[in-house]
């Protein structure tokens, strides 16, 4: 029974998947919308059943379906494991993908191929729900890829415009070097465990005396699996780019969901990681960094969407900051918290292009507050939260991560402080820009503003309510987040003793983010500035508004070398390398050219052929010795 | 002998039909006695009380290997008749002089396989030379007819020189022209030097038969310009006629040949096939290029004769379908060029549409002179690499191999040109000889290369 | 009778022989007269012949003796022959100068 | 020196001579009478080995028939001028070197050769007279003897082939 | 029943289709590979001992060659690959009418019977002679039905015989090697052999230089991207499709075993090269503008990594180039097929001439994008089982290897979405695109099933070749 239903539980989407390919073209879109919503939410129903089980017994939940691929020592079943860490995961996957999926039906709605937008949403659930719930790493790394082949798709959705294209391209491709050394990591892992199954691995792991350097060799190539998919240093890029989709695909894809399949990896793998502090410390110093420098670009962006996805970026840092540190439980709470924050965020700002007709430059906003007050309200309980501010979900989790941060490394803290006063700053600059002040667009768009339909505001709604309270799962002294995980983590959490201490760090956190908050209040409200034209820009701010040169940087030394090597290799190599190859042919004919000279057609050369050729061969057999 | 005879009784018979005035009924006629002595040969072959049975004091020694070649002489005699019908039908007054001369050859071709005695030997190699110098020169009003019959008639009666000299060397060295003394005097006296020097000038004047380098010159210039049916004759026929006698001289006369010998073989070997490949590359004369072709077979049955222990079945084998496939594109060339003026690839051109039946047999002819699977080419040229490298000669192999190679370039061009461009002109109709001869031939060549113990074990 | 051979010895017969032989070939290699060139030849022949007969009284046999009657049907066959040749060449280039041969190469 | 000796180096020096100034001289008569002379001097040696016979037929044969044939085909094609244009002259000399390097060649092979021990045959047998060649001929070497005959019949053939102008066939 | 059943059906094919006329050839030649294909099937099923389906019988005495056909999981899987692939590659070409349709099946047929034989053949001369008669009908194939300019094709084809030809030659001659030291040639005998390093070492390179020009491992490859720009779609698929498997079937029947000693030594050389084919393939394929051109840019790179695979001599090597042969055999069919549909639409291959396609006709998107997919080795499509099961095998040898070849990875899926997005994506193109047609659609369809199917369930190949691959490794390892 709890087979059939943990299979429904994954295929449930795959129906609605393969019902809109089929046949979401010739039902309406209401109805395609409809079947794709209902789907999803069939996952979530079925996800919060196993939940209340799994929270009632505590027994995992393991199923093996059929034999996979098998290699020479080991075989690999196509195995389901329903456990704490998947089921957490598979609630707010499949949770906040209905909203969106609910969200989608209003905000797509004008769009021609509204169904296939449904089919690659629930294709990605589909394989979202795949790499989450997965008993080994190779199923793991079909949903990995699937959900990366979805992002594709739907980052291209508007097909038609080729820098989405290119901007799909680029986002599959960076996930693709991840992939490779998420691949490699299997390799060196199946070699040492001969299995890939997570239980069994962590069994053979604690019984030790592994090599703990190809050990770390795996973990490192499962982190660089991770950067590209979580967006980290130094694969980030791809991350902005994929804003080209459309606004629920950020929300859910780029925001909520896919992104932090390489922290619930690690987390997954956490068994291994803590036997690799080296690799650790990368971790944390690359996620501290990335939640820096995403930050500080964050500081300057004008579209509304890239000061998001940069804000995801460093917030993804500041969970991979968690995770080197060992402190999985605390990257796994804000993992949750951030979903719901950032969802709604993005959900809120696509309530505001959907109202402005597609308008994403938040120059040209402005003075919204009054005419989507609930966009603005949900947005702005989400903006507290992820700057960080009492009482909300974001408060929590991020202090939980600065105060690990404290007690392992003062620099990695500071670093992450000041990540964390720059994300209060961007983002109450995005709410200024947009909400407040007059409205800088144009008349026509004046004209036609309005709060957008409830299918759009209702997940909105959800999603703040969330935002505000969703620190409730793990506060300080109510930590059920913590106990709940504690059977898929290794090293024991330790329990924060609420102390003077942690009081102190709690309160120059919030001295910070209140500190942000003014900052931006200072210049964006009282001094009413608006940014200035991208060619007006200069000085360090033009270096990081244009995102410090990353991408030229990339293309510099990367994609361009490759194609002029391919240049090269086409033009010149293949060639040269088939008249090498041919020479032979050349040369021949060309002996047989200069010998056509040869035979001049005179019997008195023959004749003289004739007699050199017996005096040769009778001077050699008789003469020479 | 009885074959012998029989062939020159059917020669007489030719020039004595025409006093009858038989001249319609030549060819047929020729063709089924022809059988007739086919089949006598070939029931000679189980009859062992024949072999070593001195007759003729011991003139004509017939033996399993004389009797395999003599057939395939006829063989080849009766396929080259039978295109002479149509290719002479022109000169209907002289038919019978040439189907005479054929016979002829024929007669000198078996007297050289067949000898038991120098002198035949020289008689044989003579007939056969002055019926091709005839064949060659035989179109009197032709330039390069002319010529290409004084140049072989100059060159051969030069070579005939040398192998006379060759054989009084052995004479005084032996005392016997009879090739049994000679055989088992060779292996065991104190043999003077003329005799060594004789048989290399005998051997010499036998590479200088079969085209070898460097005594090769005269083959392209007189392929080209002899009658095609006179090409015919000389690339298959004469080419294995010569190459037969060769090995059985070597057989004969130098029972251990000494291993440099065998070094001025195989560098013969390899010269010849690499001269005759790289130059046919740029022919544009088909039947140049085949003489070239020829010349690089040469070369490649010159490897058998490093093996000598088994180079008796390995040559049979080789020969049979090099002159097959010989034969078979000889008759495609033959109707193709036979109102042209000459014979350039161009005229081959778009053959695969206006006529894709004699194209695909020259095609398969090709084919199996490059040595493609399933045509015998490939086979011979097989069992040839195998029992080379069995002695020991790697390097000539795989000079020979590189030579194959070389030797697709100028085959596809013929092909290409067959199947890829254009004709000029459109169908025309093809006399039922052609296409029986053709297919006949290269129906043969199949046959022995999907079946090849037909051929390998009738020596052995 | 004395064996001549033995009081003149067989080496001298061997390279007067030789010599012959080798006046022929210069013969045909140094001129380009046709029929010079086939005279050339016809002188290789004999050189041949009178080899073979050296050798026939060196040894008391008369094989070959019996030989250069076949050498000489041959000879007189190819230059029947040839001087056929020569003549319907003639005929159509109006010289016999074997350097003028020259329509077939390459 | 014997007589004999004698004989012999004054016949080789004719035979060698006749036969370069066969060769030497431009005019195609002189060279034919220098080849009479030649075979002559041969036949010369063929009396000095007494066999009359064969040197009967040699003059016959040769003198009689070939050379005959030579010059009426000389005359024929009214060649006895001296206008011939000598090969060039590299040519001329690569023929003069080889052939004295091959002379030099096979001089040098016959002289390092084993001397043949001359075994005194008895001279007293018949092994040259007509009467045992003709034996010999029609007996052992009978199927050579017939064999030729169909090569000069093939020349025979050949030569009228060669010659023979076509009549237009109805 | 036994396999010769398969080689005398496809050759009767030949002969029937030839006779049957230009109107009719199509269809008759698609019944009798279909037949064989059921045939195929039905001898997979029905003998539970797969050596019942072998066949002996004598042939030549002198050399001692036999008929011998060996039915084992391996040269069944390849024959199943090519009995498949035949009446899809037929079926395809419905849409295109070629001038003397009856000669130009006929040799699709025969062509298919030669590469049969190829595979089943246990006795080296029999296998030579299949190896080589294979290369006939192809060599026709792209000359008179190909495309492109007349005279560049002839060049194109012209050299991919020879060059094909003269690698075989050599194999030729180390055959005749092994025979002078067996006394026979076969398979069972050659194993049995004891070379010594040396011997074993000239033998390789025999070998190798005819596999590695089939295959084509660089720098051999240089016939490769012309000839299937040339050639017709059809003679492409049967290139890439199947011919390609030759020479790497080869590799594992012949080369491997019988050479095991120089396999060993120059392990990290062959897979060196075969890897750097890979990266080599695919830093061409970037900027190809031709669009078959970039396709065989794709099929070097993948067909470098299953060469790597199969040099590295574990069983996952050899198992996962086995699996990735069948599936890159299929998807290489496949996407030549896609490009033949552009082409049949807007009479180009040049990829700057195509884009905007994709809203013209969806379902043709949808498979081509599945196939384009399925080629990056996607996990659920068959192209990754055995891309995975190669890229394991490596990491067994070297771990560099590994990251090398896996570049792949990264570098296919730029140049081919690179491709599908220059072809199909992008602004509506004003060129009208049908859809695709029934027929057409039914072989992508086939396709894309098998791939999918096997891609989550590999499990029968996999035990099909597997036992055969235990053999042969086992015999590497004597």
């Amino acid at each position: 029974m709890d087979k059939t239903l943990a299979l429904v539980l994954l295929l449930s989407p795959f129906a609605g998947f393969l019902f809109n390919v089929f046949f979401g073209k010739k039902v309406s879109k209401g109805i395609s919308g409809a079947i794709g919503t209902i789907t999803v939410l069939v996952s979530f129903l079925l996800s919060i059943c196993f939940f209340a089980q799994l929270n009632q017994n505590g027994k995992p939940f393991e199923i093996s379906l059929f034999d996979w691929i098998s290699v020479h020592n080991f075989k690999l079943d196509f195995g389901l494991l329903l456990d704490q860490l998947s089921l957490l995961w598979l609630l707010f996957v499949t949770g906040i993908g209905s909203l969106i999926h609910l969200y989608s039906i209003s905000y797509m709605h004008d769009d021609e191929n509204m169904h296939k937008f449904f089919a690659y949403l629930n294709l990605f659930v589909f394989f979202m729900i795949t790499l989450v719930i997965g008993s080994n790493l190779l199923v793991m790394f079909i949903g990995w890829e699937g959900v990366g082949l979805c992002s594709y798709l739907l980052i291209g959705f508007w097909y038609k415009n080729q820098s989405y294209n290119d901007a799909a391209k680029k986002a599959f491709i960076m996930n693709r070097i991840g992939d490779l050394g998420f691949l490699i990591g299997i390799f060196i892992l199946g070699m040492m465990f001969s299995t890939l199954n997570f239980v069994e691995m962590k069994q053979a792991l604690s019984a030790g005396n592994e090599n703990t350097l190809i050990l770390g060799a795996a973990a490192l190539a499962l982190f660089i699996g991770a950067c590209g998919k979580s967006a980290q240093l130094p694969l980030y890029t791809w991350l902005p780019d994929a804003m080209a989709g459309p606004t629920p695909v950020s929300a859910l894809i780029h925001a909520a969901t896919m992104v932090t399949a390489g922290i619930f990896m690690v987390t997954r793998m956490n068994f291994l990681f803590d036997l690799t502090p080296y690799i650790q410390n990368i971790i944390a110093i690359v996620g501290a960094a990335t939640a820096l420098v995403a930050a500080s670009i964050g500081l300057l962006q004008n579209d509304i969407k890239k000061v998001l996805a940069y804000s995801t970026v460093s917030q993804l840092g500041l969970m991979f900051l968690a995770l080197g540190l060992g402190a999985y439980n605390v990257a796994v709470f804000h993992v949750i918290t951030h979903a719901f924050f950032k969802a709604c965020l993005f959900l809120g700002s696509g309530s505001v292009i959907h109202g402005l007709h597609g308008e994403q430059d938040m120059r040209k906003m402005g003075g919204l507050r009054k005419a989507m007050p609930i966009t603005f309200w949900t947005m702005m309980i989400s903006t507290l939260a992820i700057a960080g501010i009492f009482p909300f979900a974001g408060f929590w989790s991020k202090d939980e991560i600065l105060m690990v941060a404290f007690e392992h490394n003062k620099v990695l803290w500071v670093v992450a402080s000041i990540a964390s006063i720059m994300t209060a700053f961007y983002m109450f600059r995005l709410m200024y820009l947009t909400f407040f002040k007059d409205f800088r667009g144009t008349e026509e768009q004046k004209h036609h503003l309005h709060e957008s339909p409830s299918l759009i505001t209702i997940p909105l709604v959800i999603l703040a309510v969330l935002a505000a309270i969703g620190g409730a799962i793990n506060l300080p002294g109510n930590t059920w987040l913590n106990y709940f995980l504690e059977p898929v983590l290794v090293t024991k959490h330790e329990e924060h003793t609420l102390g003077a201490h942690e009081y102190m760090l709690m309160g120059i956190a919030l001295a910070g983010a209140v500190f942000g908050i003014l900052w931006a209040y200072s210049k964006y409200i009282k001094q009413a500035f608006v940014p200035k034209e991208d060619a007006e820009i200069v000085g360090f701010s033009k270096t990081i508004y244009n995102k410090y040169y990353v991408d030229e940087f990339y293309t510099f030394l990367i994609v361009r070398p490759l194609n002029s090597l391919s240049n090269f290799f086409r033009t010149t190599l293949e060639p040269a390398l088939g008249k090498v190859v041919f020479s032979f042919g050349t040369v021949a004919n060309g002996i047989g050219t200069q010998g056509k000279k040869l035979q001049t057609g005179s019997v008195g050369l023959y004749l003289f052929a004739f007699v050199i050729g017996i005096g040769a061969i009778i001077t050699y057999l008789f003469i020479a010795k | 002998m009885n074959t012998l005879i029989a062939i020159s009784g059917l020669g007489v018979f030719c020039l004595i039909a025409e006093i009858f005035n038989l001249r319609k009924l030549l060819v047929p006629v020729t063709i089924l006695g022809l059988l007739v002595i086919l089949g006598l040969t070939i029931s000679e072959f189980n009859t062992p009380e024949l072999f070593n049975n001195p007759m003729y004091n011991n003139m004509i020694v017939v033996s399993k290997f004389s009797v395999a070649f003599s057939s395939l002489f006829i063989i080849l005699t009766i396929f080259l008749v039978a295109l002479s019908g149509d290719f002479y039908k022109e000169h209907l007054t002289k038919i019978s002089d040439f189907i005479a001369i054929k016979i002829f050859l024929l007669a000198g071709a078996v007297a050289m396989i067949s000898f038991g005695n120098l002198s035949m030997f020289f008689l044989g190699i003579e007939v056969l030379s002055i019926s091709l110098y005839i064949l060659a020169g035989s179109k009197r009003l032709d330039l390069k007819s002319n010529e290409a019959g004084m140049k072989y008639f100059l060159m051969g009666s030069f070579a005939s020189g040398i192998i006379l000299f060759g054989i009084c060397l052995i004479y005084g060295a032996m005392t016997s022209f009879d090739v049994e003394y000679i055989k088992s005097l060779s292996r065991s006296a104190e043999l003077p030097i003329w005799y060594t020097i004789g048989v290399i000038l005998l051997l010499i004047g036998m590479l200088f038969k079969i085209a070898a380098v460097p005594f090769h010159f005269w083959a392209p210039d007189v392929y080209e310009g002899s009658p095609s049916m006179t090409t015919a004759t000389m690339s298959t026929l004469a080419k294995v006629v010569a190459m037969a006698t060769l090995f059985k001289l070597l057989d004969v006369l130098n029972a251990d040949i000494d291993y440099k010998f065998q070094i001025v073989l195989a560098i013969v070997s390899v010269l010849s096939m690499t001269v005759g490949n790289i130059m046919a590359l740029r022919q544009n004369n088909v039947k140049r290029m085949l003489a070239f072709s020829g010349i690089s077979h040469a070369g490649f049955m010159l490897m058998a004769l490093l093996s000598m222990a088994t180079a008796a079945s390995t040559l049979l084998y080789y020969t049979a379908a090099y002159a097959l496939a010989g034969i078979a594109s000889f008759a495609v060339i033959i109707y193709v060029t036979r109102d042209k003026e000459n014979e350039d690839i161009v005229n081959f051109n778009g053959l695969g549409k206006t006529n894709p039946l004699m194209a695909a047999i020259l095609t398969a002819s090709l084919l199996s002179m490059a040595g493609i699977p399933i045509f015998s080419g490939f086979f011979a040229k097989f069992i040839l690499f195998t029992q080379t490298i069995t002695t020991g000669y790697l390097v000539v192999v795989i000079a020979a191999v590189i030579n194959s190679i070389i030797s697709v370039g100028y085959y596809f061009k013929l092909i290409l040109a067959m199947y890829t461009k254009e004709a000029a002109e459109d169908k025309k109709a093809v006399p039922f000889v052609y296409h029986a001869v053709a297919v006949v031939a290269i129906l043969l060549n199949i046959v022995i290369g999907i079946y090849p113990s037909l051929v390998m074990n009738l020596l052995n | 009778m004395n064996n001549v051979i033995n009081e003149i010895g067989i080496e001298n017969y061997i390279f007067l022989a030789s010599l012959l032989f080798c006046i022929g070939v210069f013969g045909v290699l140094y001129r380009r007269n046709a029929i010079i060139v086939f005279m050339s030849i016809e002188i290789m022949l004999n050189a041949v012949n009178l080899l073979f007969v050296a050798f026939s009284t060196f040894r008391q046999d008369a094989e070959g003796q019996v030989f250069v009657f076949f050498s000489m049907a041959v000879a007189a066959a190819e230059v029947a022959v040839g001087l056929a040749i020569l003549v319907s060449v003639y005929r159509n280039v109006g010289s016999i100068d074997i350097a003028n041969l020259k329509n077939l190469k390459g | 020196m014997s007589p004999i000796l004698i004989t012999f180096y004054f016949l080789s020096a004719i035979t060698l001579a006749s036969a370069f100034l066969t060769i030497y001289s431009k005019n195609p008569i002189h060279s034919a009478i220098y080849l009479v002379i030649c075979f002559f001097t041969i036949a010369g040696h063929y009396l000095l080995f007494n066999s009359q016979f064969l040197a009967i037929v040699h003059i016959i044969v040769y003198s009689g028939a070939i050379m005959v044939l030579f010059l009426f085909t000389i005359m024929l094609m009214n060649l006895n001028k001296e206008d011939e244009v000598h090969k060039p002259r590299i040519t001329r000399l690569g023929a003069i070197t080889i052939c004295i390097l091959m002379s030099v060649v096979l001089v040098t092979i016959f002289i390092n050769s084993n001397p043949i021990v001359g075994d005194e045959l008895p001279s007293t047998e018949d092994y040259q007279s007509i009467k045992k060649l003709g034996t010999l001929l029609l007996n052992e070497y009978m199927v050579p003897f017939e064999f030729a005959s169909i090569l000069l019949l093939v020349a025979m053939i050949g030569v009228v082939l060669l010659s023979k102008k076509e009549k237009t066939e109805k | 029943m036994d396999v010769t059943t398969i080689l005398l059906l496809l050759l009767v094919g030949a002969l029937v289709t030839y006779f049957s006329g230009d109107k009719l050839a199509s269809k008759v030649a698609l019944v009798f590979s279909l037949g064989t294909m059921a045939v195929t099937l039905y001898l997979l099923n029905s003998s539970a001992q797969l050596s019942d389906l072998s066949f002996y019988a004598n042939w030549i005495d002198a050399p001692k060659v036999a008929l011998a056909f060996k039915a084992d999981g391996l040269s069944l899987a390849m024959v199943l690959l090519t009995t498949a692939l035949t009446p899809l590659i037929i079926f395809s070409s419905f849409g295109n009418s070629f001038n003397n349709s009856k000669n130009f099946y006929a040799l699709v047929l025969f062509m298919a019977f030669a590469m049969t034989g190829t595979f089943l053949a246990a006795d080296g001369l029999l296998y030579y002679i299949f190896w080589e008669l294979a290369l006939i009908p192809i060599y026709f194939i792209a000359l008179i039905w190909g495309n492109g300019d007349a005279e560049d094709r002839k060049k194109a084809v012209v050299k991919f015989f020879i060059y094909t030809l003269a690698g075989s030659l050599f194999m030729l001659i180390g055959f005749a090697y092994l025979y002078t030291k067996a006394d026979s040639f076969l398979l069972e005998d050659l194993y049995k052999l004891n070379l010594s390093a040396t011997e074993q070492c000239y033998i390789f390179f025999a070998f190798f230089l005819a596999y590695a020009i089939k295959i084509p491992i660089i720098p051999f490859h240089t016939w490769q991207a012309k000839v299937y720009q040339k050639a017709p779609t059809v003679g492409t698929m049967l290139l890439s499709g199947i011919m390609l498997k030759m020479g790497l079937y080869s590799v594992i029947r012949w080369q491997l075993p019988i050479a095991p000693l120089a396999a060993k030594t120059y392990m990290p050389v062959l897979i060196g090269l075969s890897i750097a084919g890979v990266i080599y393939g695919s830093i061409v394929a970037l900027r190809q503008k031709d669009l078959k051109k970039l396709l065989a840019y794709s099929s070097l790179a993948h067909v470098g990594l299953i060469a790597a695979g199969c040099y590295t001599l574990t069983i996952d090597g050899l198992r996962g180039a086995v699996l990735q042969m069948i599936a890159h055999g299929f998807v290489i069919v496949g996407l030549f097929f896609a490009a033949e549909i552009i082409y049949r639409r807007y009479e180009t291959r040049t990829i700057a001439e195509m884009g905007g396609i994709r809203a013209q006709t969806p379902r043709f998107t949808s498979m081509f994008m599945i196939l384009v997919l399925a080629s990056v080795a996607l996990p659920g499509t068959f192209n990754f089982v055995g891309e995975f099961t190669v890229l394991y095998s490596l990491i067994q040898i070297n771990i560099w290897f590994v990251i090398l070849g896996g570049t792949t990875i990264i570098l296919g899926g730029y140049y081919m979405l690179k491709m599908f997005q220059n072809t199909m994506l992008g602004e509506t193109n004003t060129k009208v695109f049908a859809d695709v047609t029934t027929n057409e659609a039914i072989t992508l369809v086939v396709i894309i099933g098998f791939l999918l199917f096997f891609g989550l369930y590999p499990k029968p190949i996999v035990d099909l070749v597997t036992p055969s691959l235990h053999q042969i490794l086992e015999t590497i390892n004597r």
